[in-house]
């Protein structure tokens, strides 16, 4: 029972990310900005100077980035491709090859939004968790709300103030990149770099976990509150369990399960949630580069990027579908 | 004259799954007639997994049968439309198990007897319906100022079912489903609970389906009794003479696990294979023959049919065959079960 | 639905109006959200009629870079917008694009997801395969394409705004309104209301939907925040209805314009408080529809 | 080597497209670095996979002799080997120039792309200290500076041009600088149409002939005055520097080649590059050097980082973390210059605090669209602008907005002064909204009841299309303008705004002028007919929004082509072309582009400033070597 779940469960991840995948390929399709020309405007705009023929040349590069063909023939080239493992050159950037992109901004961005997904995770769930607990003393059920208040600020704004006070005026953090410049040649495993990585990876980790931190409480307190009173509840207060095992065996583990599925869904978008957080701290992760790719339309880019979170996505969604018999013995696979 | 409630053949089978789908029978083949004229309470047995509950629901119009008919007044369940329908939906009603979950947590308790009055258009005006309620729950012993007005979760489990059943009696049902109504209240109020169905029976003639998997409270309450296992109806009768003379090894086996308050039964005596779940698919015929004390090399091939030992008794099992021979009534009047 | 009143009153009750305020007594975060929110109404609504916004809010009204005074009480900002207009201005266009985008966002995420839920079989299939396949594509493509094709760069309106940020706001909901409803539809008194004479939507809307309203608030809120949000993200980056002094319009003029760094505290000031208003209201009015809502927390207290 | 990444690579086919190009398919070869990058990928280990090193070039500026491999050794390319971790050296901070520039959301993604023939190029962050030009020209300075060339003289007719090669040059590996590699570049030019310069070249070039190793004669098409100007010399982002012939010719295509940090090149830096950062360290064996051709500079390295966000780049230059960054806002410059006093800019610590650039910004629509086709409605815009607000609202009262298309340089200022009085006759630069009424009832415009000019029913539509990065400043204020003059405006920053300037939708285009620097033809050239493509067919070029037609206007600037600057014809030429621009108002003229650059001089003196005009400050632009060479370490 559980193998042949496992196995339609895995036939329809594939549907989804096929899907998905074809949806990505054809949507920047509509758009009108082309990006062969794009990266001569960026020439342009950042130069003052352009070729002077510039039309004969974007029809040059249209050839050969294979732009020219119907619509349907790039596609099944491109899934082609894909199936090779080749995920084709940057537009914008050629002869640099979106591989070669990804494979420089993936840690960083694995790094940075995955830690602070989970870390913010469990502070938002935890506070969340005992807002809701009638246990609670009042200061702790009040903290949601100014959480809240704080994700109101925008997070680029928040990075903005963080950087002024903490980096420029009290010059206690750097100002933003992932490293010491100059100090390294590139990034290398060693026990100072990583520190150094740390230290300049804490203002960004900041603006993110303060500005997301507060709807992850006020979920939890959402569902928290719906336990609450339930007759299981009471019945393990009464049974005399340990508070603490109340507290986690039957009021978190049951008012969880929304929040995991959030979670999963966080982690399919820290590629996009950690965009303006990147691009402010100068944080050489996938947000930037996905950014930078989708204002030029660099197909092949945003495609590289798109299939990453359509996996991320997708492979979350799958293992909380997963686990959600484990967490909610209410939900079964079958129904009789 | 047409049945109240008539079920042919029916059997269901789940299916799940839309590459790979995958089998499970949970009831075949099984007739029943519930005739309005003679209200009787029909106990249906069997443990759980049984196909007991998927009766229920086929019987109350949540669940589509996959093989054979559910009649209502002579008419298929599903192709009821328009004021049958809300005839059928009034008259079959059900009392279910658990005493919390049929309460909406959001509602105060009156809730579960408004809606009803309010969708059947059983009271004329609010206060008309406040009387029913009072009066439906004064006759399950309530006291309506002690429970109208409070959550379900103000009150005791006794008083929720009580509530439940006043429900029932408030529609008028010409059917009620009890689904286990006592299994999750106090000992002592079972018999209140019990009491008020036969009560229901007795005064306004419904009706009662009452599923169980306790014999004991099967034999107190029902008139007749039909046992089920692995969904098939292994016998059927009178209740008195089913559990005083049981006959299929399968029935024999339950009654002999019951606790009778007699000294000199020896509890267990017989002996019983251990149920693993997986021999019920492994063969094709009697689903019973792993676990069955007195299997035969046939009852391993072809599944028996039902034999008719008298009137109201029959069994599905091969011992049976010659005794069922000598009786041959020229119109086979089983009430219940055929 | 019957707004729950205290199990233990006597059966004479008092005046429906003497009830409600003794329960607001005891829901302070109700109050004190819709006060906040009445108050932020007020301000744009009194704001208006007391200022001509239509040329106020806009630029050259003002010398530029003044610190608040008598004559502009909030300042001005670098290209001569009267602050005190623009505040009033952009809470209601900012109020109006959250509000909209929040509402489609809900109602569509509730219905899709009550849908998949309580009906299941082929319906849920689809259901789960487009939420799911839409949901893995990077939000900012969806938004920056359908902003940059679809909408009508002549006419960025506040609506159009809203409308694109709904494009996604209604994902979430419905996945985990789903979810809820496959646990909640497997309840007795699901069975009950139909043996009741429900139809399916009357189950979905009087049984189903009251016991999500806690989740619903908070979702809605969630939604409400996030279409802002959302909306501050197509302003930054030039989608928006670059004219318009919404807040977030207000915000990225001052980052623009580095007024940090260049300690015009006012520009800044004004609109993040605005906007920690708004959010505050929302936070506090989902809290208190929490207990509003919900009976059980209403017995603890 | 990619059996060792366990088969999963990430290469990219080589397109197809390129085998039919003519040039001879080699296999490719310099796929090295970025196969290892990308095999990272595969490796799982996240963080480790990004630093866990791979094969890279040594610092050593002289690369090892190419080990034997299966690979057939390429000579000047060394082919594919373990790269050893990277140790940069030492260099104390005050040997350090770091400046802040460039990069996409804080990270550079075209690091390693060093060919200068690949569209990812681009010079500004710092590849412009490894290629090197014939010719530099400094534009404060008014000065040619030849580099790899000693001399270039046309002949009488303008349609020879003999340059004598500078003994000694020698590229990275080597060989020297010849003829041939000068010839090799101009022909790959001509032959090669996915290369930018291609255009120009293969019009004006008829042959390119190396007699010997240090002569190149260039044969033109026709008299070419400008040639050695725009095209070999390095001013500003313009010019071409000489590739390497050796290499560039064992290219299986010349555009298909990142280049990477080892690209062999003659300038005086070597090179390594990250997402983060780009490092250039000084070539102690650089050819300049050896020489004796140019005294080694203080700036023993420089560091090129990428910006993230315009304030926090401030903040990095008031911290002193970084000697220069680029141009700012007004109001930004002048809070950084208050917050160190150690900061300087062109004008010292004086408004305007910036020079002008290059680029000086119009109002552009499509002439050919109506209602723009009118040149009433195009007057009636401009009359609608008050200038003197702009300059007080944008430019904190400095004096920004212009009546010309041109930068008011020094060498232009005597064209400019010949004609400025006749634009002010004509009202170019006034603001009048009666004025303005009056040509648009001129123009058939009624007023709406809302106070908007209609025509036909139709309103004019005025959405400004701009960059937000650049023209946020002023954009909002226009809108607000035009708004008071009936015009019905909106600002449209959004990432499609070049597409819609690109294919003549309506609207105004807010851009600037990549045109003249020491005479006026160039500029006028954007508005000659051969580049006015029809609306939806594209532009024939940069900066060609108008798609202008006018036989009258195209005999003048065909004229001027042929006369070299300097030429005394050109002003009375140059008098009736700007009568045609003014009197048609072909763009509004509005404001000079500024460029506010913060220097700072804790680390770092003799930045070029107005008292000391040796070159104009932007080290985005090919001149940063000269930059370079003549900044001092502080004392």
């Amino acid at each position: 029972m559980q193998l042949t779940y496992l196995i339609r469960r895995l036939a329809f991840l594939v549907f989804v990310v096929w899907s998905a995948i074809t949806l990505l390929f054809f949507l920047p399709r509509l758009s009108p900005i082309n990006p062969v020309r794009e990266r001569f405007a960026e020439l342009q705009r950042s130069t003052g100077w352009a070729p002077r023929d510039l039309e004969r040349l974007v029809k040059v590069y249209e050839v050969k980035f294979g732009l020219n063909k119907p619509l349907h023939e790039q596609y099944l080239e491109y899934m082609g491709s894909l199936l090779r493992g080749d995920l084709g050159y940057s537009i914008m950037r050629y002869p640099r090859t979106v591989g070669d992109l990804i494979a420089q901004a993936l840690p960083w961005t694995i790094g940075l939004l995955t830690v602070t997904t989970l870390l913010t995770f469990a502070i938002g769930t935890g506070i969340g968790a005992l807002a809701a607990w009638p246990r609670s003393p009042q200061w702790v059920k009040g903290m949601v709300t100014p959480l809240v208040v704080l994700a109101a600020i925008p997070p680029y704004l928040l990075g903005l103030l963080l950087i002024y006070f903490v980096a420029f005026r009290a010059k206690l953090l750097p100002m933003g990149g992932a490293y010491t410049l100059g100090r390294f040649a590139e990034p290398e495993l060693s026990m100072p770099f990583l520190l150094d990585v740390a230290r300049h990876a804490i203002l960004p980790a900041l603006s993110l976990i303060l500005s997301t931190v507060g709807f992850w409480a006020l979920g939890m307190r959402g569902m928290g509150v719906t336990v609450q009173g339930e007759d299981y509840v009471t019945f393990a207060e009464h049974k005399g369990l340990d508070l603490s095992r109340i507290f986690y065996a039957y009021y978190v583990r049951n008012a969880i399960l929304p929040q995991v599925t959030a979670l999963a869904l966080a982690f399919g978008s820290i590629v996009s949630s950690g965009i303006l957080v990147e691009y402010l701290y100068g944080f050489p992760g996938l947000g930037s580069l996905l950014n930078a790719a989708i204002l030029a339309n660099d197909f092949f880019v945003i495609y590289g990027i798109g299939l990453i979170t359509i996996l991320a996505v997708a492979v979350s969604m799958m293992v909380v579908d997963l686990l959600y018999p484990l967490l909610d013995p209410r939900i079964r696979y079958t129904r009789a | 004259m047409t049945p109240l409630l008539e079920l042919r053949a029916v059997g269901k089978v789940y299916t799940r799954g839309v590459f790979a789908r995958e089998r499970v029978v949970a009831l075949k083949g099984v007739d029943l007639v519930i005739d309005e004229s003679r209200p009787r309470i029909i106990a249906v047995a069997g443990e759980s997994g049984s196909g007991k509950s998927t009766l229920g629901l086929l019987v109350l119009g949540f669940l589509q049968p996959t093989e054979g008919a559910v009649l209502y007044r002579g008419k298929r369940v599903d192709a009821l439309r328009g004021a049958e329908y809300w005839r059928f939906r009034r008259e079959v009603q059900a009392v279910f198990q658990d005493p919390f979950a049929v309460f909406n947590p959001f509602y105060k308790v009156d809730h579960l007897l408004q809606v009803p009055i309010e969708k059947f258009k059983l009271a004329p005006s609010r206060q008309a319906a406040r009387l029913m309620m009072e009066d439906a729950l004064r006759a399950v012993g309530l006291r309506p100022e002690e429970v109208l007005g409070r959550f379900p979760h103000q009150l005791s489990g006794g008083q929720r079912q009580r509530i439940a059943v006043a429900r029932a009696l408030l529609l008028k049902p010409r059917l009620l489903v009890a689904d286990e109504p006592v299994s999750m209240v106090d000992a002592s109020l079972r018999a209140t609970i019990l009491e008020s169905l036969r009560h229901m029976r007795d005064a306004h003639g419904v009706s009662i389906l009452y599923i169980t998997h306790d014999l004991t409270t099967a034999y107190h309450v029902a008139d007749e009794i039909l046992v089920l296992y692995a969904g098939r109806v292994v016998e059927s009768g009178e209740v008195e003479a089913v559990i005083r003379a049981p006959k299929h090894p399968y029935t024999q086996l339950l009654i002999d696990s019951i606790p009778w308050p007699d000294v000199s039964r020896v509890w267990g005596a017989a002996p019983m294979t251990k149920r693993d779940g997986t021999e019920a698919r492994a063969n094709t015929g009697c689903r019973f023959a792993p676990r069955c004390p007195a299997v035969m090399p046939r009852c391993w091939q072809v599944p028996p049919p039902t034999y008719h030992l008298g009137l109201r008794r029959a069994v599905a099992c091969y011992l049976y065959e010659q005794e069922a021979e000598k009786f041959n009534p020229a119109e086979p009047q089983c009430m219940a079960a055929r | 639905m019957e707004l729950a009143l205290d199990p233990h009153a006597p059966v004479t009750q008092p005046s429906q109006l003497t009830l409600v305020l003794r329960y607001l007594r005891r829901n302070p975060s109700l109050v004190v959200g819709v006060l906040l929110l009445l108050f932020l109404v007020g301000f744009g609504a009194i704001g208006s009629l007391l200022i001509d916004t239509s040329t106020r809010a806009y630029p050259l009204a003002a010398p530029p870079v003044q610190p608040p005074s008598a004559q502009y009480p909030l300042g001005t900002d670098r290209d001569g917008r009267d602050l005190l207009a623009v505040m009033v201005r952009g809470v209601l266009l900012t109020g109006a694009v959250g509000l909209m985008a929040g509402t489609v966002g809900i109602v569509v995420g509730t219905v899709v997801g009550f849908l998949a839920g309580y009906f299941g079989g082929w319906v849920d299939a689809v259901i789960r395969w487009l939420t799911e396949v839409l949901m893995t594509i990077p939000p900012l493509v969806l938004q920056v394409i359908v902003a940059s094709t679809i909408v009508d760069k002549n006419k960025v309106t506040i609506f159009t705004m809203a409308g694109v940020a709904s494009v996604l706001a209604w994902m979430g909901t419905a996945r985990m309104v789903r979810a809820q409803v496959l646990s909640l539809r497997e309840r007795a008194f699901v069975s009950m209301a139909r043996l009741s004479g429900m139809g399916d939507l009357e189950i979905i809307f009087r049984e189903l939907m009251p016991n999500m309203l806690p989740y619903l608030a908070a979702s809605f809120v969630g939604a409400v925040m996030g279409a802002i949000g959302a909306s501050f993200g197509l302003e930054a980056l030039g989608l928006g209805p670059v004219r318009e002094p919404t807040i977030g319009m207000t915000i990225r003029w001052a980052v623009y314009h580095s007024a940090i760094f260049n300690q015009w505290w006012w520009w800044v000031l004004w609109p993040v408080l605005a906007l920690i208003l708004i959010f505050a209201s929302l936070a506090l009015i989902n809290r208190g529809l929490d207990e509003l809502a919900n009976p059980r927390v209403r017995r603890t207290e | 080597m990619k059996k060792e990444w366990g088969g999963l690579v990430f290469e990219p086919a080589p397109l197809t497209d390129l085998d039919k190009r003519g040039v001879e398919a080699v296999k490719p070869r310099f796929t090295r670095r970025q196969l290892l990058r990308a095999s990272a990928l595969a490796s799982l280990g996240a963080l480790a996979a990004a630093c866990g090193g791979g094969a890279s070039p040594e610092q050593s500026a002289q690369p090892e002799p190419a080990p034997t491999e299966a690979l057939e050794p390429i000579p000047g390319v060394p082919s594919e080997r373990p790269r050893a971790p990277i140790n940069l050296k030492e260099v104390p901070r005050n040997r350090t120039l770091i400046v802040n520039y460039g990069g996409a959301g804080g990270q550079f993604t075209n690091q390693g792309i060093t060919n200068p023939w690949a569209i990812g190029f681009n010079h500004q962050e710092g590849n412009a200290l490894l290629w090197e030009p014939l010719f530099y020209y400094s534009v404060f300075a008014n000065r040619e500076i030849p580099w790899l060339a000693e001399s270039g003289e046309y002949n009488e007719d303008y349609t020879e041009l003999t340059i004598k090669m500078r003994q000694g040059a020698e590229w990275s590996d080597g060989v020297p600088v010849t003829s041939a590699d000068v010839k090799y570049t101009l022909d790959t030019l001509i032959e090669n149409d996915a290369l930018s310069y291609h255009a120009q070249v293969a019009e004006a070039v008829k042959e390119v002939q190396a007699p010997d190793e240090r002569t190149v004669i260039i044969k033109f098409n026709k008299p070419s005055p400008r040639f050695k100007f725009e095209i070999l010399s390095l001013k500003f982002d313009t010019g071409i520097p000489i590739l390497p012939k050796h290499v560039m010719e064992q290219m299986y295509d010349v555009v298909a080649v990142p280049g990477d940090d080892d690209m062999v090149h003659s300038g005086m830096f070597n090179t390594v590059q990250t997402p983060q950062q780009k490092v250039f360290d000084l070539r102690e064996d650089w050819w300049g050097f050896k020489t004796g051709f140019q005294k080694k500079p203080d700036v023993e390295r420089v560091l090129v980082i990428p910006i993230s966000d315009m304030t926090t780049a401030a903040q990095r230059v008031v911290n002193n973390e970084v000697d220069a960054t680029i141009d700012m806002r007004p109001s930004l410059i002048r809070s950084v210059v208050e917050q160190n006093p150690k900061i300087i800019t062109h004008t010292g610590r004086q408004e305007p605090l910036g020079y002008v650039d290059w680029w000086p910004n119009s109002l552009w629509v499509n002439t050919q669209l109506p209602p723009y086709n009118n040149p009433d409605l195009r007057w009636a815009i401009s009359l609608a602008i008050d200038r003197d607000t702009i300059d007080r609202f944008a430019f904190n009262g400095v004096k920004l907005t212009t009546i010309f298309p041109y930068p008011e340089y020094e060498t232009l200022k005597p064209y400019l002064d010949r004609v400025r009085a006749r634009g002010e006759a004509l009202g170019v630069g006034r603001f009048s909204l009666e004025e303005s009424a009056v040509r648009m009832q001129r123009a058939g415009f009624t007023k709406d009841a809302e106070g908007f000019w209609v025509k036909d029913g139709q309103r004019v539509n005025a959405t400004i299309h701009g960059f937000e990065v650049i023209h946020a400043d002023i954009a909002p204020i226009l809108v607000e303008m035009l708004r008071r003059g009936g015009f019905e405006a909106s600002v449209n920053f959004g990432t499609d705004a070049f597409q819609r300037m690109v294919d003549g939708q309506p609207g105004l285009y807010l851009y600037g002028h990549g045109g003249s620097l020491i005479d006026p033809y160039a500029t006028l050239e954007l508005y000659h007919s051969r580049s006015s493509q029809p609306t939806q067919a594209g532009i024939g070029g940069s900066n060609r929004f108008s798609r202008y037609n006018n036989p009258e206007f195209d005999r003048l600037v065909d004229e001027m082509s042929v006369i070299p600057p300097g030429d005394a014809r050109l002003f009375a030429l140059f008098e009736k072309a700007m009568d045609i621009y003014w009197g048609e108002m072909i763009d509004v003229p509005l404001i000079q582009w500024l460029h506010r650059i913060p220097y700072n001089t804790t680390y770092w003196t003799n930045w070029p400033t107005q008292e000391n005009p040796y070159l104009n400050g932007a080290f985005w632009h090919y001149t940063f070597p000269l930059l370079v060479l003549n900044l001092r370490a502080a004392a």
